[in-house]
């Protein structure tokens, strides 16, 4: 695999691995292409993100998407943190090869599960993609 | 510790390639002395390979590599048998070479079984009884495995295609240098081999074909290889595939001793970690094969991580792969998908000492500590 | 001078190909850095593959020679496109690397068209219009010819089957460093080529694929070669075959104008000889090719006395041939037969000089003598 | 082709090359396989072969068998000549490579041509195979 010097740098030292005990939010997704997994775990204030960690069984390119996607995200509004795109995710790791494009789309989708866990467990509406 | 995928060539195989690159350049199928040079020097590397298999010289035929013999051996039968049956028999765990050309005769109108292996990877010849019928005209069954390194009772497979009179076909491009091989004792019809498995070039190969079998041209032209194989001879790797096979055949039981106690701590080693499964059979299995899984991890990055630490190996794991797909080896194995996911190849070489071994012994652990601590599946 | 059978592989050829056999001898299909360099040489060789024929990269993919290219081009394109016809078409002289092609997939259902050539050894765009069916699915004509350099009206022939949306296949084997090349300007779909034609390794070739064209896998089995070539890659090969169309592309004016002017002191020196014929075209033909008969001797004899002189050259005679057939190129060129026998072909090289013309223009009439004074044919 | 040195040397300076004016027999014949041509000239003195030419338009080997076999049957009577073998001819030259092995039955057939050729001169009845 082609990775870049960004992808390698969040593969080998993740940021933000791990889990939050009491966390407000968790995500959980599975990739259907190759069947890895991610979980995503979210501490919110304000409707902010205070703090999030993740946890993934997946490739290098899962790895680090997991890191960069948890970083970009960290302070930021639940709406903004909506919005992040698994191609922003990739772009930010300066590109992944075609084939591991997928992987990124578990940060996206794991991120939306997680907000929407803390939604439903405010009682509130679970947003759609 | 890769040395199933390719090896460097050796170095004194480089030095029989090289004159052949540069000085004696000749066509062999000129009439000149060049080409004479040439001829002479195929005609001893045929020798070696002949020797190293038990057959007569007349029975090799040089191609470029395990994948074209595999091409040849199994659509040249179907081709030339078509008239006496359409079925084929195989097992699941073969090469792609071999799955892939089965898939593509299916699309033309070929029948293909593909044979179970049990939890070991081991083809049953009973079943390979069981699985013949009235039209089979091939069976094709590997020697050893490429990733699990099980060896198959090919000897077995081969008396009972014999006594049906059906062709028989061995991939035996991991076994060479490894196993000993007698055509004859173990009743092969054709077998492939590939060069740069045992130190040899890349980019050759030969097909073992025994005398009287029918079978169509693959390669179609000039009247090369006894005109079965067309295609200006590749002179300097043919002869340093021939040494290739001579050094590797005439060092494997010194070889097997030293790979066999690496071998021995390796696995020792490695399944003193919890939660790992060696793959493939304890002892019916390559010399220089280690396969291992650790459950919760997933192969690529834990490819990655040796990666950093110099140590090279390769991984079952769907996200390795170009089609995503886990290893159909291990699957066929039986072994779970998640755990599929989480296998580490290691394959020794001549080159591999017991210092090379402690190293990936104290690599391992750390490596694959680190990534169960990142998986939501490790159990807390 | 018979660099049209084969040549050595240009020094500054061999030098890059060396340390992919021993230093750089990754797996490019590996995940880890070794397999990263060579991967990168063989995309870095694929680019300079693709400039040479104006297409773009990922329209190249490498085998074992030209006869593999000419193999997976016919019967590739044959079987992905049985539903829609079962007709080819191609000419009388194309090499037998095409010809037996078709003679096999004849076998196999399929049905294909052989155009004649005119004396010279040219295919009619014409004619080949009248050929082409409603299930017609490929038309290959070969850009130069081996045996008489005879170079084809390529470029009209790929417009009209253009037109008709029928695949265009061309042999450019002999071509490659002698004719300039645009696959998009000449309407070629498809493009053989073979290193050991132009200085390059032997066992390495490549097929030029236009993006967007239904062709079956010849080679099936691993995912190399973006899933469509499988075999481990001969990276040192690629890494010549790269290197040395570079340097051949780069060189062809300079080199056609030295060989230009051997060539017509070779051909006027040597029909000076009495009942000695060009055969070929006088001036549409590779600036290396000389082929000439010289009435009452056969071919293999010339050759062997020749050769005792250190000049190699080659020869149409059946006598020369495994099969005992007469050379089917200028058989279908209307030479008649005890013609045939007596023709020689000489084909330049970047190594010859005008000495060496010289050396040839003082050994064959005398040869030619000796063997006149030997035949019963000579007229008193 | 893997020729011996004897083929060589006979094929480059072959023995009894040319014509005889005023032959008593003469043989000429084709190969089918290839299309070549050989021809004999004899002279018979008292029922021996007093002297043999020969003219080939053939391969090295042709070339060499015409030279090996006139050698062989000069100086022998026509019984001996006749018995003369294509095997005999391609064993005294060490042999033919399998696929010229046909060559050297160019020199058997002219050679019974041209002793036929001489009995019919003379008004005998010819010989067969
Ligand atoms: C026109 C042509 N096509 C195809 C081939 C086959 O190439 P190779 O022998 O490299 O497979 C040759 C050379 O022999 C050739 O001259
Ligand atoms: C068992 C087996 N068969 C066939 C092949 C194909 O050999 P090659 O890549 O040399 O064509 C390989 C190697 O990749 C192999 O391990
Ligand atoms: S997570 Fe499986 S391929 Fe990336
Ligand atoms: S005479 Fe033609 S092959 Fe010998």
């Amino acid at each position: 695999m082609d990775y870049s010097l960004k992808v390698m740098d969040h593969f080998s030292n993740p940021r933000n691995m791990g889990s939050i005990e009491n966390s407000d939010g968790v995500g959980e997704v599975g990739n259907a292409k190759c069947g890895d997994i991610m979980k995503i775990y979210l501490k919110v204030e304000n409707n902010r993100i205070a703090d999030v960690k993740f946890q993934t069984f997946g490739c290098g390119a899962a790895i680090a998407s997991s890191s960069m996607a948890t970083e970009m995200i960290k302070g930021k509004t639940l709406e903004e943190a909506w919005k992040l795109s698994n191609k922003a995710v990739a772009e930010a790791l300066d590109g992944l090869p075609p084939i591991k494009m997928h992987c990124s789309m578990l940060a996206e989708e794991a991120i939306h599960e997680a907000i929407n866990d803390y939604l439903k467990k405010r009682g509130l509406e679970t947003w759609d993609e | 510790m890769d040395n199933s995928a390719t090896t460097p060539v050796r170095k004194e195989v480089v030095e029989e390639m090289l004159p052949y690159m540069t000085e004696n350049f000749g066509n062999p199928s000129s009439i000149y002395e060049i080409g004479k040079i040439s001829k002479h020097a195929i005609d001893k590397a045929r020798k070696k390979v002949a020797d190293a298999l038990g057959s007569e010289e007349n029975e090799i035929y040089f191609t470029s590599g395990g994948t074209e013999s595999d091409n040849w051996a199994i659509k040249g039968i179907a081709f030339a048998n078509r008239s006496k049956g359409k079925h084929i028999i195989t097992s699941s765990i073969e090469h792609h070479a071999v799955l892939h050309t089965c898939a593509w005769l299916e699309g033309q109108g070929f029948e293909v079984t593909y044979l179970p292996v049990d939890k070991y990877g081991i083809v049953s010849p009973e079943e390979v009884k069981k699985a013949i019928r009235d039209d089979t005209i091939l069976i094709s069954i590997m020697l050893a495995n490429n990733e699990i390194g099980t060896i198959q009772p090919v000897e077995e497979i081969g008396k009972i295609a014999k006594e049906s009179r059906i062709y028989f076909h061995t991939d035996a491009v991991q076994a060479i240098g490894h196993v000993p091989i007698d055509v004859n004792k173990m009743n092969i019809d054709l077998l492939s081999l590939s060069g740069h498995k045992f130190e040899g070039p890349k980019g050759c190969g030969a097909l073992y074909i025994q005398k009287g079998t029918k079978i169509d041209t693959f390669l179609h032209g000039g009247a090369q290889e006894r005109k079965r194989r067309a295609g200006t001879e590749n002179v300097p790797a043919i002869v340093g595939l021939g040494k290739a096979i001579e050094l590797a055949t005439a060092e494997i039981e010194e070889s097997n001793k030293t790979l066999l106690e690496l071998r021995g701590r390796l696995v020792k080693g490695l399944l003193k970690i919890p939660k790992a499964h060696l793959n493939g059979h304890p002892t019916k299995r390559l010399a220089n094969n280690v396969n291992i899984t650790f459950e919760y991890i997933e192969g690529e990055s834990l490819l990655l991580l040796l990666n950093a630490k110099g140590i090279f190996a390769s991984t079952g794991s769907a996200c390795n792969s170009f089609s995503l797909e886990p290893s159909h080896v291990l699957t066929a194995c039986g072994v779970p998908h998640e755990i599929v996911h989480g296998s580490l190849r290691l394959s020794l070489g001549r080159m591999n000492s017991e210092q090379d071994v402690d190293r990936v012994l104290e690599a391992v652990p750390e490596i694959v500590q680190k990534l169960r601590n990142m998986s939501p599946l490790t159990p807390k």
